[in-house]
Order: C-alpha cells, then structure tokens, then sequence
C-alpha cells in the first residue's frame, strides 16, 4: 500500500538519511532517476546509492549522465547493467561513451516524448498506447504499428519501475510536492510509475504549507522523503 | 428460522471503517458508501480521495458555509483537509486506474461468488443508464469493499452465482459487507467472516445465492 | 495556429463578450462543455450558446444537464443531437431523460476515466490506448481488447473537438488559467483536446500575476477568453 | 561557376526570424537554432517552448545570475519571461505531439525531396547514439524549418533525393534555410524562394541532390 502510517497513526514519510531510504533497493532493480541534464539530478539520492552497493541496475533517465557523479558514478563503478534514456550523449558524458563502446552496457534508446509518456502510461494503468513519434525510423524497428488519424503510429508500452529517485523543492510529510522552475521535468511521472518513489526535497514543510491549488505531485505517489537543503 | 437482528446501516459502516487500516488512500463510492466516512477512526489519519479530483477530502461543511466549488462525486458539499490538493480528472483517474488508491467502497446491486461487481445498470429497457467512475474504480483499487443490502427488496439474494445485471468489471470485489454478514470473495467462493446476531450459517445460506461457508 | 496577435503585435486573447467569442460555432460541431455537476460548468458560454442558435450539437461533458439551465438549457431548446457522458441520470436531469425515452437524442456512454483519458490523448497526440476499464462489461461491446499487464483490456480512441467551453478562476491575457478546488475537473484535459478552446474566467489579471509554479492550463490551449465575474 | 557570397549563420537566422508570424508559439532546436532567438522581433510578442517543461523562456540571464534550475533544452542557462508556465515533461512533450506548437526550427544533417528529415544519428558504427525529444518535434510542430549549412564540409548535398542517414521523422520538414538559399519543401519537390547573392539557379541545382526550382 502506499501510505503507511506511524505508530501513533499519523501519516510520515519522512526518513532520517538518504542511506536509510535506497537501503533496500535491490540488485537487479529497475530504477527512474529524474532530471535533464542536472537540474532536478536526485545527485544525494544517487549517491546513497552508489555506496549501498546494489548491483546490476536498470536506469531510465533522460541523460546518461556528466563527469564522474550521479549517474555517471553508479556507470564508473559498474553497478549499471541497462540503461534507458533518450540523450546518453551530453557534454561530460564520457564514463556512458567508454562503456558503450566497450560493449559493457547494454542501452535502450527512446524519444523523449515516449519516454516521459511511457512512464506516465506506468503511473495511469494504461496497458499500452499508439504515438506517431518513431515512425518509419530505426527506433521503431520491429515495433507493432498502425495507422491512426491518418498516419502511422507506433505501440509502446508503459515502464513500470521498482523504484524512482527524484529531487523536489519542498514537500509536506505526506508526500505532496512542488518543484523548481525546469528542474520539475520527469519527476512527476517518474513518481507515479515505480512501486517506491524516494525523494529528496530541499526543504520539507509543515502539513497544509503548500497551496492545494499548486501541488504538483500529490502524496499518495510518494513513499520516503528525505531532506538535503 | 429462528430470529436474527440485522446490522444497521451504521452498524455496516463502522465495521468497514474499522476494517481500514492508518494510513491508507480510501475512496468511497456515492450513496451508501459515503456513510462510513462518519465512522473512520479519528486518532489515526487516513486520506480521503474524491474522483472529481481531491485527495485529503474532510467532512460536510456546516451548514451555510458550503462552497459550490468544493463538492464530492455525489455532488454534495466537502471539504479540504490540512494536506489536500487538486488535480484534473485525467491525473484523478490515472491514480485510480493506475493502482495508487488502497481501498475503494462502493454499492452494489450483484456480487458474484467469482467477485464480479454489477452496480450500474438494471439492464432494464428504458432505464436511463449511469456509470460515472464506478468501472474505474472497480478495476482500479487495491481492493474493493462493496457494501449492501444482502438481499433486494424482493428477498433475491444480491450474492450470486453469477451476475444477471450488466457488469461493472469481472473478478474485482474483495470483501463484501452486508447487513447479515461480512463475507470474503475468495478463489473458493463466498466465506463468512461473521454473521448478524442470532443469524445461522444455514439462514445467510438461505438468503445467499451462491455456496457460503465459514471463513 | 494557436496564438493570435492583435494588430500591436500583442497576444491577447480576451474578447468583449460571451456572445462574440461563441458567434462563430457552427452546427453540427462538437463541443466540449468542463464540468462536474455545477462545480466549474460554464454556464455563460453555454447560454451564450444557446442565444447563438447552432444546432446539431454534438455534447462532451460528464453530465447531461440538470434543471433548464446550461446543458440542460441546450437539451431542451433542441439543439443537441448527440451527447457523450459518463453519468447523464443526477438529480434534476429531466430534460435529459424525457429525450433519451423518447429516443430524440443519441448517448455514448463512456466510464469517466476513459472520458477524460480519450480527450487527454486527443489533446496530447495519442491515437488509440489500451485501457482496462470496461473490459468484460456491455461498455467495451465491439471494441478491441487485447491481453496487457495479464488483464484484458480495451482499446479507445480520442476525443477530439471543434470547440471547448470551460470556466477558470482566474486568467491572463496569454490564457494561462487557475481554477478554484474541484471545479478544475475536466476544464485542463478539455482545454487541449478542441480546435478552438473558450474560457468563461471569474477574472482576468495582468500577465505575470499567474505564479508560473502553479499556472494549471498553458496559455497554448487557450484561443478566447471572457471576464464573467 | 561565378563568385557568390553565402549568407552568414546570423543572415540564415535573420532570415527565419523574420518569417515567424507575431503570435507563434515556437521551439527553437538544440544547436544552429537557438541563433534564431536573437534575430526574433522585439516589438511583437512570440512565445518560446522550452521541451524540458517551460513557456515563456527568456534570453540568457547576465553572467553570475544563471540559475542552474532555469536552463533550455540544449542545458544552457536561459531566463523566464513574464506569463511563463512550468509543467512536466510528459505535459510538455504531449504539447509538442498534440500539434499545439506552431513552428519548430531544427538542426539536420539531410532533409530529401519528400521531406523526410534525418538529424540526430549519423549511422555510424560506434557513434554514441541520441535522439532527445527531435523525434517528438518532428512530428508534432505544424511547421517545421530547418537550418543547417547546404553541403557537409566535403561538399556533398544535404539536401537530396533520399536521406542516407536514419531518419528522424518523414515528409515533416516544410522549409529549409541554407546558406545558399531558402528552400521550400512541397509535395512537387524543392522550390528555391531566394538565392544568396551572386548564386544562379545552376549552382544552387550543382550543390543539391534532387531537383531544386525556382518558386
């Protein structure tokens, strides 16, 4: 179940320290980590992670990350097995390059748009949709397709997860969350397709602070909160 | 048969509610359903989803202090808990549909002993038929709760073999509460969790429209 | 396009009246009308409508009307051929009912989610979704299904319009909108599934005064906007 | 073949600048177009989508005030204009395939006769592929310009009968913006609109792999 209430029967979600929230993260776990580029980069959660050890992931992220932290760093140390994104290849992203042409991970390439919409198929109990992106092209190579409002379209499937990794701005203890300008971009959806959803928020606030009217990610997609500034 | 004294509508309601556990999404259905909001227990939080797009639903406002843009699926005046948010109903029904509700509540006019739900449509030529969120949410919480009447006015069991009014969705109810007996739909069929005082298993058998047995 | 400069070179999308922002809809189009009951139903632009006169009307909305106002108002002028609802029987939904046992207006019938999800997937480019709502009920007659996630589920096509009636609390002259509590309902997914959106707003206020954090409805969707306080 | 002067990248951008309509809601690609921004009327509004969830998006702030949450679609930072809206990236990228973009410029390695565009992979064994949302832009913006250099820098066509590197979208691209000329697409093939000075139609067609006309 989603929500979990304390001993004393209120609602929290907030955790002590990152270490505490990826702790049971598993090898061989299929996990969305938010951000484009490195804004909304969930860098504290990602390197929790890296010093939990698990082995074998899966990653879907928008980039495959820069420089040698984040994403980059669960790469360089071997920990990721599978990736799934739409620009691997950005400024700084030399540990993917070495690694993908060394034939040591495997790489799942999507657009954009399917990527983010895959996800949200995952969070809305959608089985599977039809898009025109990807038609005709390589990436739509072998993929069922058919010809809807007069184009050809392209079925894919939702991308369910174990777990999401995703930074927000602030959040309440039941897990309500706002974001930060372009730093919001895959979070929403990412929260809404995995089975735990972990989050670390620069500020957590108190329960009724945030606007009912602005809540970008309602609580019930969220399971762990951690505050890092 | 001997006498028995049938569970009251509060009396149902309360036994779901204690049924809830702390912390859970719950969604109750329009009509009866509504009713077990006034039994939640009120030391532990529990957050309330309405599908016209609020989580964190509270109780009727008092009287006079009612805003029109602030109302149940029912339609009925609500309102706002500490924690609550809104969104639109594509993100309403994508939570629902997508498994993010932990139980759902709703009214019944059939339950099979294979857990199919018909609460929708009599099926009857003429009638104006209705299905609002009833499909989604069927198909959509973790689990479905149905609270009703065990039997219609007529005396016809309401738990059968196989549902003769049109369906809302196959194989989804969980727990059935009724005013004789709470009775869980299982692989096996209709099993009794417990019975109305001075009601036996051989007079819920009676009024059951399908094979009952004692959980 | 959807943006429309004046003659400044300004966007501005706010009209003089109800009546010329709905002058031009035409009989027989389809028309979106946001809604849940009376919470965020426009009932300006639908009387508005109603005084224009189109006929042949196709409906989208959750209900069908009650009383003689608004939907209803429509319903009982004549003017509506066919409506598209997923609970047309409420309280006070007379008028609808006396037409539909007279068999003098057609109904498609559609579970709410399915509602909102087919004027989503108009709006957002996706030609068909399988869903697993109403598979195995008299609602998914005819349809496609097909096995997804081990559960039957039924293919469903968009919702697109001509025309998209909705009410917002509050908006700017670009058409970013706000909406008050649960009168926000379909009014967002309605917004980007028609050719020509139509916003009834309690107020309109300067552009920038919308925290762009929080802004529900993109200008994008929005072509006409009307101060109806 | 006589003396001709190619338009500069700043010319090619002016040039498309000046054929977005007042009003256009617009993305410029990742790369060449993002030059486009700079050339864009000051005395008319346009709004600018950023893909990674922002209207409204602004020039680059001053040195020292870049924020690192408010960046484009290329990741550099960029500014917020008054009436921007954030939103997610699945709203965002539903916005682009929905058609609620009006035009979108991007960067291509080929574009053929038919429209076909090819921009995002040279098909090279090896090469660290990366598509990004080119392929959601393709199909989704009513209209899509292209900016790029003519020939590659060995002087082959880039513009031609069938593109030879995989494609990002087919029959999208409506116009072209070279350096020797502005080019629309149409089911007829390429129409030349305007030449660069000194340029004749023969050396326009001498640098071009299918048949290009004068419009």
């Amino acid at each position: 179940m989603r929500a979990q209430a304390r001993a004393d029967g209120r609602i929290d979600k907030i955790w002590p320290s990152l270490a505490a929230a990826v702790a049971d993260i598993r090898d061989g776990a299929t996990v969305l980590v938010g951000g484009f580029g490195d804004a909304g980069a969930p860098f504290g959660l990602l390197h929790a992670l890296l010093d939990q050890g698990a082995r074998d992931l899966t990653i879907v992220s928008n980039n495959a990350g820069s420089g040698e932290v984040g994403i980059a760093a669960l790469l360089k140390a071997g920990r990721v097995a599978r990736i799934v994104c739409s620009f691997p290849k950005t400024s700084g992203s030399t540990v993917f390059e070495e690694l993908y042409r060394a034939g040591r991970i495997e790489l799942e390439l999507v657009p954009q748009g399917t990527l983010a919409e895959r996800m949200r198929a995952a969070g809305a109990g959608i089985g599977a949709f039809f898009t025109p992106t990807g038609a005709g092209t390589m990436l739509a190579e072998g993929k069922e397709t058919r010809i809807l409002d007069g184009r050809e379209q392209v079925l894919e499937y939702p991308i369910h997860a174990d777990v999401a990794l995703i930074r927000a701005d602030r959040a309440d203890r039941w897990g309500n969350l706002v974001y930060r300008k372009t730093a919001r971009n895959f979070a929403p959806v990412m929260a809404t397709a995995a089975r735990t959803t972990i989050v670390e928020a620069r500020q957590i606030v108190p329960l009724g602070a945030l606007d009912p009217e602005a809540v970008v990610t309602p609580g019930v997609f969220v399971r762990r909160i951690v505050e890092t500034g | 048969m001997s006498a028995f004294r049938k569970y009251t509508p509060d009396e149902i309601a309360a036994r779901i509610a204690r049924d809830i556990p702390a912390g859970s999404i719950v969604n109750l259905g329009i009509g009866q359903p509504t009713r077990v909001a006034n039994h939640l227990r009120r030391d532990v939080e529990m957050i309330l989803h309405s599908e016209n797009g609020l989580l964190g639903m509270g109780p009727a406002p008092p009287k006079g202090s009612e805003d029109p843009d602030l109302i149940n699926a029912g339609k009925q005046p609500v309102s706002e808990v500490r924690g609550a948010c809104f969104f639109h109903s594509a993100d309403s029904f994508g939570m629902m549909r997508g498994g993010h509700l932990d139980i759902c509540v709703l009214g019944a006019f059939q339950v099979s002993a294979a857990g199919d739900l018909a609460n929708w449509h009599t099926g009857e030529t003429g009638a104006v038929p209705g299905v609002g969120g009833a499909m989604d949410l069927a198909i959509g919480a973790r689990q479905i709760f149905v609270m009703m009447d065990h039997v219609t006015r007529d005396g016809a069991p309401k738990l059968v073999a196989a549902c003769s009014y049109p369906l809302t969705a196959r194989a989804c109810v969980a727990r059935v509460y009724t005013d004789l007996a709470t009775i869980d739909v299982t692989p096996q069929g209709f099993f009794a969790r417990d019975l109305c005082e001075g009601l036996t298993l051989a007079g819920l058998q009676a009024r059951t429209g399908a094979p009952v047995a004692l959980a």
